[in-house]
């Protein structure tokens, strides 16, 4: 392609000036295709935006990128005392960015903050549904009460609970808070523009971890949601860091000089949700021969290499394969457009309807194209396309017909972190099916491996045979970064940004 | 008025040159009409001119390069987008799109604005007074922002855009339909019905009407424009129409992620944008000309 | 030596049409101290000699001369740049419209002074300013130091004038070509404009340029006069001999068709058949021949010759013996007296008054238009309403049409007060001939649908015989018949103030409203419209109601005259006798200034 | 003068009031602020609970009534979605947009006015139509698409320019320019139209008869007269930038009102949208009132009256 020379001339003229600058400097600008407007982990609503905070706000424990292990972190060991009583030691010795200390008292407080519904945080159900409530032991000892047995909870918490001082807080109130958090993390935040930039500098008083020390002076992160912005300026070297980029800005990025590619994992998945139990209102999507229709018209494998990426693949139930309970040995749809055409025909619209496809950021092309696919059925498929806060907002209101649903599990290795969401009768359940919320609510509360399988074979079973929803492909994050960059590529897909240096 | 004019030539009333033949000796008028036509034709015959069907999408045949490339293909004469679909079938499928949001909307715009006009014109104090202050409302309004507003909690989909753009693009019609009303209802013959004894209705019908239709239909002409562009911006941004449609816009939102590599995406959409838009406000600088000489829109 | 002597003086037009021929061949010639002035209908080229002599044309116009020689230069092979030292140099120029022809954003003092401040590069700005103040004064400007820092708006249009005068002679110019310099001033002002210029003309020993349309005027102004037809000089003369004894037919029908002050009311004016020519492409033979009523065969391929008769040269094609006599204007047949009847209308203490620049708040800003003005119409009269403009009496006009509710007082019609009256049954009492013929009819409609749109309205006759009586009254308006289909955009001025007349008369009203009916013809048209009023007055039997600033239209037709002055009515009663005997103090000065105006000698 | 100014400042004040009541209906209409302010997890009696708390029950005047006076001082409410105060966080993006549209208006001046003047003087001629035929491309074209190719131009081939953000002067150019090529044609129809009109006024004949030269009647005698009009429009034009800059601050990542006004809209935080366009109606507004202002000191019939 003619056109194709542009960028890489584009990408290799620049030289790295700006990037030496950055490594001498030590200090690394990281490209957000997001936009960050508060620092309270309980304020936002987005995931990415707790990326950037982990680097100021710690969790009890955090996850080894390279094994994906839980390791000590603000907590320094912990134990079941039963499936539903976790017992943490605190480590000792560590300071908030403001000097104040950290003892079992800002671990209650976070909890009770997030437990009181006045102050409306964020994914209180989804992230801290099965957190009863956190109980002093001493000073540096705290018990956390789960609502049930959660086998993954240590996991999770790598993920969640990020530990705010509990004076501190109080004295400023969520708002300055957000604007200025206060933490135990290896970076302190210098300077925060909502939606445009965060600069944060190395917190020196941060304890050994088990990782190491941070290296980096200073990690900034600038607000760049267009694609082609954020490529351009990570070729000229305005910017060293791109998380989640799209296979096709890797495509373009693979041809520059100095710019680092690498694909990790992600227990990631996105299926397409189809409003079977017609909550949003009647509709042919409570048809089975529409759902089969659907699971057989849409090419998944091109949708998947395409979109996604070489190292994406197919999957049969809604769930991460890498995740413990993900039964992938079920009913499976093929690619058939003729197959699907008769069920089509079988069904109560034969002739086809109208359909909106609800997405937002990149899963647009994803319902782009199987828009595009089912308009062999005749159904007159229409993109939804979404803001995220507003997507989530409609999709957990019951209001989505059918939507794209990219779901990251929080990075959890285990179904627990998405099924209960989407299939137990909950905010983002569209099948309502009781075989199928039995079997996951019951899978929730044993802690026995060799049951809770069998159970969710049951629940993955019935979805599949029902077509209840059409599970897409695991998700791939693409990185990329300027050469010189030495990070640890994450396998959940999330980076953890002050752990990385200049070689 | 004064009373002592001796302007008036009372040589014979020279036959005015037919306006069709005035509005053929107008170049710009001429070059704008034969691009609507052409845009008109291509868009009522999308079904039979295009190559192929505008949805038809395949994944490994994406972003095909256009013909005059060194990989392009007679096949897909201006190649292909990123799902695969034939991009000239796109853009004439597209044109009945731009067309119908243009025309709807203007059309709905001018009925709002011509009523508000000719009544604020026609009755003046405190009629107009307060439709004054409505248009001027109106423009205070952020007329793009309060439409992405509506857009959001409304939906998508053609005929809600219409709905928007008809209802914010009326101040034009409005202003330019109150103004002209004002000059023609202040006109002896409008004095002369009144005195002949006809109903508000009778005037605003027969005397008014036909002589303020030439503002109207220079106002349509700019405002299906204006349509245009502003059903493209809401595109561009991901609201009103809805992908897979083919909207010019939407095509430039997608070609954006595509703009270092494939600048072709966008440039070959926002050429039949401008071509359109063109055609339109020539068309309306000729109407402006030929039907309403000496005013200034 | 003449000031300015111009031969052989050519102007063409380049139209959509193809080429205008505006002036064809003219020469004259003004001394020191001489007023010469070029008369004519619209259309005659009088105003385009006078652009074209400063080389000012349009842009699509080209001048063409053997010599146009100002003070013994000839501009005519000067560059632009040259032309500009003559320009506002030795030849000075006043436009007719004082109100736009100077510049608004600027003050009177900076456009007074920079004509001179151009020409004499080194003049300092106070010295300017002195000679400003100076010539201010010289033209009768009150405080002139004060008017220099004001602006145009600020000034009445008699005042504008005036400033536009004074800066015309700030370079001390040899020639001044003024083009209808008193034509849009009220006639009080008019004179005492006339008078200034005299003044100046004898204190400067100035050349004047006369552009004009009104032959009364010239009269006493000029002192030779130039007719102006289809673009050429068709008699010229001393101004006396001109008027009082023409010489070119043209001339003599001209004069007939003017009203005349002077003369009681009830003869019949002279008039012109026919339409002014257009002068496109190459014309020969006499451009009169169409209108002429002594035309013969010869006029139409031989070039009209150069003729002398006592005191004035004229062109024509014929010999002065062959035509004389046949031109004279038929003043003679008097219309009997009309039988006055009871009393139709009668308007008492009207008030009428105006909000200006309303707003939703502030309604501070009135002006009373109207204020306390009674009169009385009796079946079959003729009442002439005289005033100048803003006088009140086109409001008055309205209301007695009913258009208009007025703030206080009551009109009653045939014995019923208008509030209680329909407005049917008000149609088909009153109806209003307006002033202007260009926007008195509907572009959109044709000539046979506007006189038939009142039937329709009032639902009179049945609809079957609706085209015949439209037929017939459009006949008795004189309209040809060629023309009932035609849109009004296809006739001529006077042909639409007969269709004008024919809606209004077509519902067979009692009363007509003629609010200035032929201000905007020229004279030939006027007295076409002014006999054809008059024959259909006779006929129907109707009453009108005769707006008119122009005292001699009035004196020509009303039985009765009231004289309106700032919204009252200062004085009424029979014309001859309020002519004759004015009483107020207004109407003497009206009279006195019309007089003045066209006083002989 | 005064009086004039007197009743567009009634007039000004009537249309923020009216505009102020219908963006707090369309805000009260197009969702359930509870559920906004709840989030997801909220149940109905949380929901309840907000309702009473934010006063979100009571009659739909009253509630206007009270916001219309706590917008008087100031306080506009807060963001949904940050839960900062959404004054400040508008008056933070303000100077970006501001700055924007000063620069395009500057941009479309600096094209309008010398094309201007040289089309109406040459009326008919060449340069005329040349000046007409490029202002009816520039406004057929879409200010994003242009946007778009100056990218292409001066950020990818030609490399001078940054493409997106906001760090230095060097940011507005490209948005400037596009912006300003889309006011460009607007002031160029209305001062051409301006000039011919009164090129062929009495006054200036009258300037002409006096033997003016042409530069000094064209830039003294028209052009103090051709431009007022312009200057009312540039002033709109300023406040009409101010809501129509989202699309180029979308595609040139400029961090102004626009793009604070575009998130706010895709996530529903109304409290955002709803206080920009208030915003944007009162500068608007006040613009007017601004090149009334002008206008009346340009102008001795405005200033003496």
């Amino acid at each position: 392609m003619k056109q194709s020379v542009y960028a890489v001339a584009f990408a290799a003229m620049l030289v790295s000036g700006v990037a030496v600058a950055q490594q001498q400097q030590n200090a690394i600008t990281w490209g957000l295709n997001s936009e960050v407007e508060t620092l309270d982990p309980y304020a936002t609503s987005k995931r990415t935006a707790q990326l950037v905070i982990r680097n100021m706000l710690e969790n009890l424990v955090v996850r080894d990128p390279a094994t994906g292990q839980a390791k000590p972190a603000l907590a320094t060991g912990w134990r079941w005392i039963d499936p539903t009583i976790l017992h943490l030691e605190l480590r000792r010795g560590v300071t908030f960015h403001d000097g104040s200390p950290f003892t079992a008292d800002d671990v209650v407080f976070t909890v009770d903050y997030i437990k009181d519904t006045a102050n409306n945080a964020t994914f209180a159900k989804a992230d801290y549904g099965f957190i009863k409530k956190a109980e002093k032991v001493d000073d540096f000892t705290v018990r956390l009460l789960l609502e049930q047995p959660t086998p993954s909870a240590v996991d999770q918490l790598s993920q969640v609970l990020f530990i705010m001082p509990k004076a501190t807080h109080q004295k400023v109130g969520a708002r300055a808070f957000g604007a200025q958090p206060v933490g135990t993390g290896p970076m302190k935040v210098e300077r925060f523009e909502a939606g445009r930039s965060i600069s944060m500098v190395r917190n020196d008083k941060y304890y050994t971890a088990a990782w190491g020390k941070p290296r980096l002076d200073r990690i900034t992160v600038l607000s760049i949601t267009d694609n082609q912005t954020a490529n351009a300026e990570i070729s000229a070297g305005k910017v060293d860091f791109l998380w989640n980029i799209t296979p096709d800005q890797l495509a373009q990025l693979k041809q520059a000089r100095n710019v680092e590619t690498v694909t990790g994992g992600s227990v990631a998945i996105s299926f397409l949700s189809l409003d079977a139990a017609g909550r949003a209102g009647a509709n042919p999507m409570q048809d089975k021969n529409v759902r089969m229709a659907i699971a057989h018209a849409v090419n998944r494998q091109a949708i998947a290499k395409t979109l996604r990426g070489e190292s994406s693949e197919v999957i049969h139930s809604p769930c991460n394969p890498r995740q413990f309970g993900c039964i992938q040995d079920v009913a499976k749809y093929d690619y058939n457009v003729a197959k699907a055409k008769e069920f089509m025909a079988k069904s109560s619209v034969p002739r086809g309807f109208e359909l909106k496809i609800a997405a937002f950021t990149d899963s647009g092309p994803v319902a782009e194209a199987i828009a595009g696919d089912l308009r062999q059925l005749n159904i007159d498929a229409k993109l939804d396309f979404r803001e995220t806060s507003a997507w989530i907002r409609d999709l957990f209101g019951g209001k989505l017909t059918s939507a794209v649903v990219p779901w990251p599990s929080n990075g959890v290795y285990d179904v627990v972190a998405m099924v209960p969401l989407f299939f137990t009768g909950d905010q983002g359940d569209y099948t309502l099916d009781p075989v199928v919320m039995d079997s996951f609510k019951k899978a929730a509360t044993i802690v026995d491996e060799q049951e809770r399988l069998k159970l969710y074979k049951v629940g993955f079973d019935r979805l599949a045979a029902e077509a209840y929803v059409l599970p897409l492909m695991s998700g791939v994050t693409h990185f990329a970064y300027r050469r010189g960059l030495d990070f640890v590529l994450p396998v959940d897909g999330y980076p953890i940004l002050y752990m990385a240096g200049w070689k | 008025m004064t009373e002592t004019q001796v302007t008036a030539t009372d040589s014979i009333g020279v036959r005015p040159v037919g306006l069709w033949r005035r509005a053929l000796r107008h170049p710009g008028f001429v070059v704008g009409g034969v691009l609507l036509l052409f845009f008109v034709l291509v868009a009522l015959g999308a079904d039979l001119l295009a190559p192929h069907d505008p949805y038809a999408q395949s994944l490994v045949r994406r972003l095909r390069p256009p013909v005059w490339s060194a990989n392009g293909s007679w096949t897909f004469i201006l190649g292909t987008d990123p799902f695969g679909r034939d991009y000239l079938s796109r853009l004439m499928h597209g044109a009945r799109i731009a067309l119908a949001v243009a025309f709807a909307s203007a059309l709905l715009a001018g009925a709002i604005g011509a009523t508000l006009g000719v009544l604020a014109g026609y009755f003046r104090g405190r009629v107009d007074q307060v439709i004054s202050l409505l248009i001027s409302t109106r423009l205070a309004l952020p007329a793009l922002l309060v439409a992405l507003a509506v857009l959001q909690v409304a939906g998508s989909g053609l005929w809600i855009v219409v709905l928007v753009l008809g209802s914010t693009l009326w101040d034009r019609f409005a202003v330019v339909m109150r103004t002209a009303v004002m000059q023609v209802s202040s006109l002896d013959y409008v004095m002369a019905a009144r005195a002949a004894g006809a109903s508000h209705g009778r005037i605003m019908t027969r005397e008014v009407a036909p002589n303020v239709l030439g503002h109207f239909l220079v106002v349509f002409s700019y405002e299906a424009g204006q349509a245009v562009l502003a059903a493209a911006a809401l595109s561009f941004l991901g609201l009103g129409i809805q992908a897979p449609q083919p909207s010019w816009g939407l095509m430039m939102a997608e070609g954006r992620s595509w703009l270092l590599v494939n600048p072709w995406l966008i440039a070959n959409a926002g050429v039949a944008l401008m071509l359109l838009v063109l055609a339109m406000n020539l068309v309306g600088d000729g109407l402006r000309d030929v039907l309403t000489p000496g005013e200034r829109f | 030596m003449p000031v300015l002597d111009v031969a052989d003086l050519r102007v063409d037009l380049r139209t959509t049409a193809g080429v205008l021929r505006a002036v064809r061949g003219i020469s004259f010639s003004i001394e020191r101290g001489e007023t010469f002035a070029l008369v004519g209908e619209s259309g005659s080229g009088k105003s385009m000699t006078a652009l074209a002599l400063l080389d000012l044309m349009p842009r699509n116009g080209r001048r063409q001369a053997e010599r146009i020689v100002l003070d013994s230069r000839d501009l005519i092979r000067l560059d632009e740049d040259e032309l500009r030292t003559v320009r506002g140099g030795t030849a000075a120029m006043i436009f007719q419209e004082p109100m736009t022809a100077l510049n608004p954003v600027l003050s009177i003092g900076d456009q007074m002074t920079e004509g001179l401040l151009e020409h004499r590069p080194g003049t300092a700005l106070g010295e300017a300013r002195r000679r400003a103040v100076d010539l201010l004064t010289r033209c009768g400007v009150a405080e002139p130091e004060r008017r220099l820092p004001q602006y145009p708006h600020e000034l009445s249009g008699g005042l504008r004038q005036r400033v536009m005068i004074a800066s015309a002679l700030m370079t001390g110019p040899k020639l001044l070509i003024a083009d209808e310099p008193t034509t849009a001033l009220d006639v009080t002002v008019q004179a005492q404009i006339l008078d200034l210029l005299r003044e100046l003309q004898r204190a400067f020993d100035l050349a004047i340029l006369f552009i004009t349309h009104d032959l009364s005027l010239v009269r006493r102004f000029a002192h030779r006069i130039g007719v102006m037809y289809a673009g050429e000089i068709v008699e010229s003369g001393v101004a006396e001999a001109v008027i009082t004894a023409p010489s070119h037919p043209y001339t003599r029908r001209l004069i007939a068709c003017a009203p005349d002050l002077a003369a009681k009311r009830g003869h019949r004016l002279g008039f012109l058949t026919g339409l002014p020519p257009r002068l496109l492409g190459v014309l020969d033979g006499c451009q009169f021949r169409f209108r002429c009523p002594v035309v013969q065969a010869a006029c139409a391929g031989a070039i009209p010759q150069q003729r002398t008769a006592t005191g004035v040269e004229y062109r024509c094609v014929q010999d002065p013996q062959g035509t004389a006599g046949q031109g004279v204007p038929e003043r003679a047949a008097a219309s009997s007296p009309h039988s006055v009847g009871e009393s139709l209308l009668q308007a008492r203490d009207v008030s009428v008054s105006y909000r200006l620049r309303g707003g939703l708040f502030d309604r501070s800003a009135t002006i009373q238009a109207v204020r306390g003005a009674s009169l009385t119409l009796a079946r079959g009269e003729v009442l002439g309403l005289v005033g100048e403009s803003g006088s009140g009496k086109s409001t008055l006009a309205r209301v007695i049409l009913g258009l208009e509710v007025p703030d206080e007082g009551s009109v009653t019609l045939a014995g019923t007060s208008m509030r209680a009256v329909d407005r049917r049954a008000r149609a088909r009492a009153v109806q209003p001939v307006f002033q202007d013929p260009y926007s008195s009819l509907n572009p959109r409609h044709t000539v046979g649908a506007i006189v038939r749109a009142p039937l329709d309205i009032l639902g009179l006759h049945q609809p079957k015989d609706r085209a015949r009586v439209v037929e017939q009254m459009l006949d008795r308006c004189g309209l040809p018949r060629h023309l009932f289909a035609s849109y009004p955009a296809q006739l001529s001025g006077g042909q639409r103030q007969r269709v004008a007349i024919a809606r209004a008369l077509v519902s067979g009203p009692s009363l007509v409203v003629c609010d200035e009916p032929t201000s905007a013809l020229d004279v030939s048209i006027q007295s076409q419209i002014l006999n054809l009023l008059q024959d259909l007055q006779r006929d129907l039997g109707l009453t009108y109601l005769f707006i008119s600033h122009n005292l001699a239209v009035v004196r020509h037709l009303a039985d009765r005259v009231a004289v309106m002055y700032r919204g009252e009515i200062v004085e009424s009663g029979d014309a001859d006798q309020v002519f004759e005997r004015p009483e107020h103090a207004y109407t003497q000065a009206l009279l006195a200034s019309a007089g003045r105006r066209e006083a002989s000698g | 003068m005064l009086a004039l100014l007197g009743r567009k400042l009634v007039e000004a004040i009537l249309v923020g009031l009216i505009i102020s009541f219908v963006t707090f209906l369309l805000v009260t209409w197009t969702g359930d602020l509870a559920i906004a302010l709840g989030g997801l997890g909220a149940s109905r009696e949380e929901l309840q609970q907000l309702r009473t708390t934010h006063g979100l029950d009571r009659p739909i005047l009253v509630q206007y009534l009270d916001w219309a006076a706590k917008a008087l001082s100031g306080d506009l409410g807060r963001s949904f979605f940050s839960k900062e105060d959404v004054l400040p966080l508008i008056l933070s993006r303000l100077p970006v947009t501001a700055t924007l549209a000063v620069c395009s208006i500057g941009v479309g001046i600096a094209l309008a006015l010398p094309l201007g003047i040289l089309a109406a003087i040459r009326q008919g001629r060449w340069i005329d139509h040349t000046a007409q035929s490029v202002a009816a491309v520039s406004q057929a074209m879409p200010s994003f698409w242009s946007g778009l190719l100056l990218i292409l131009l001066f950020g990818v081939n030609l490399q001078v320019l940054p493409i997106s953000g906001y760090e230095n002067w060097a940011s507005f150019v490209m948005p400037s320019l596009a912006l300003g090529w889309f006011v460009f044609p607007i002031l160029l129809r209305l001062l051409r139209a301006g000039m011919v009109e009164t090129l062929n006024t009495d006054y200036i004949r009258t300037a002409r008869a006096k033997g003016l030269s042409p530069r000094r009647i064209i830039l003294k005698h028209a052009l103090r007269n051709a431009v007022l009009p312009v200057i009312s429009l540039a002033a709109v034009q300023f406040g009409q930038l101010l809501g129509g800059s989202v699309v180029i601050e979308a595609v040139f990542a400029l961090p102004g009102v626009g793009q604070l006004a575009w998130n706010s809209i895709q996530r529903a935080d109304f409290p955002v949208v709803q206080a920009i366009v208030l915003l944007v109606a009162v500068i608007f507004v006040t613009m007017n009132l601004l090149a009334d202002l002008i206008n009346g000191a340009l102008d001795p019939r405005i200033r003496r009256a």
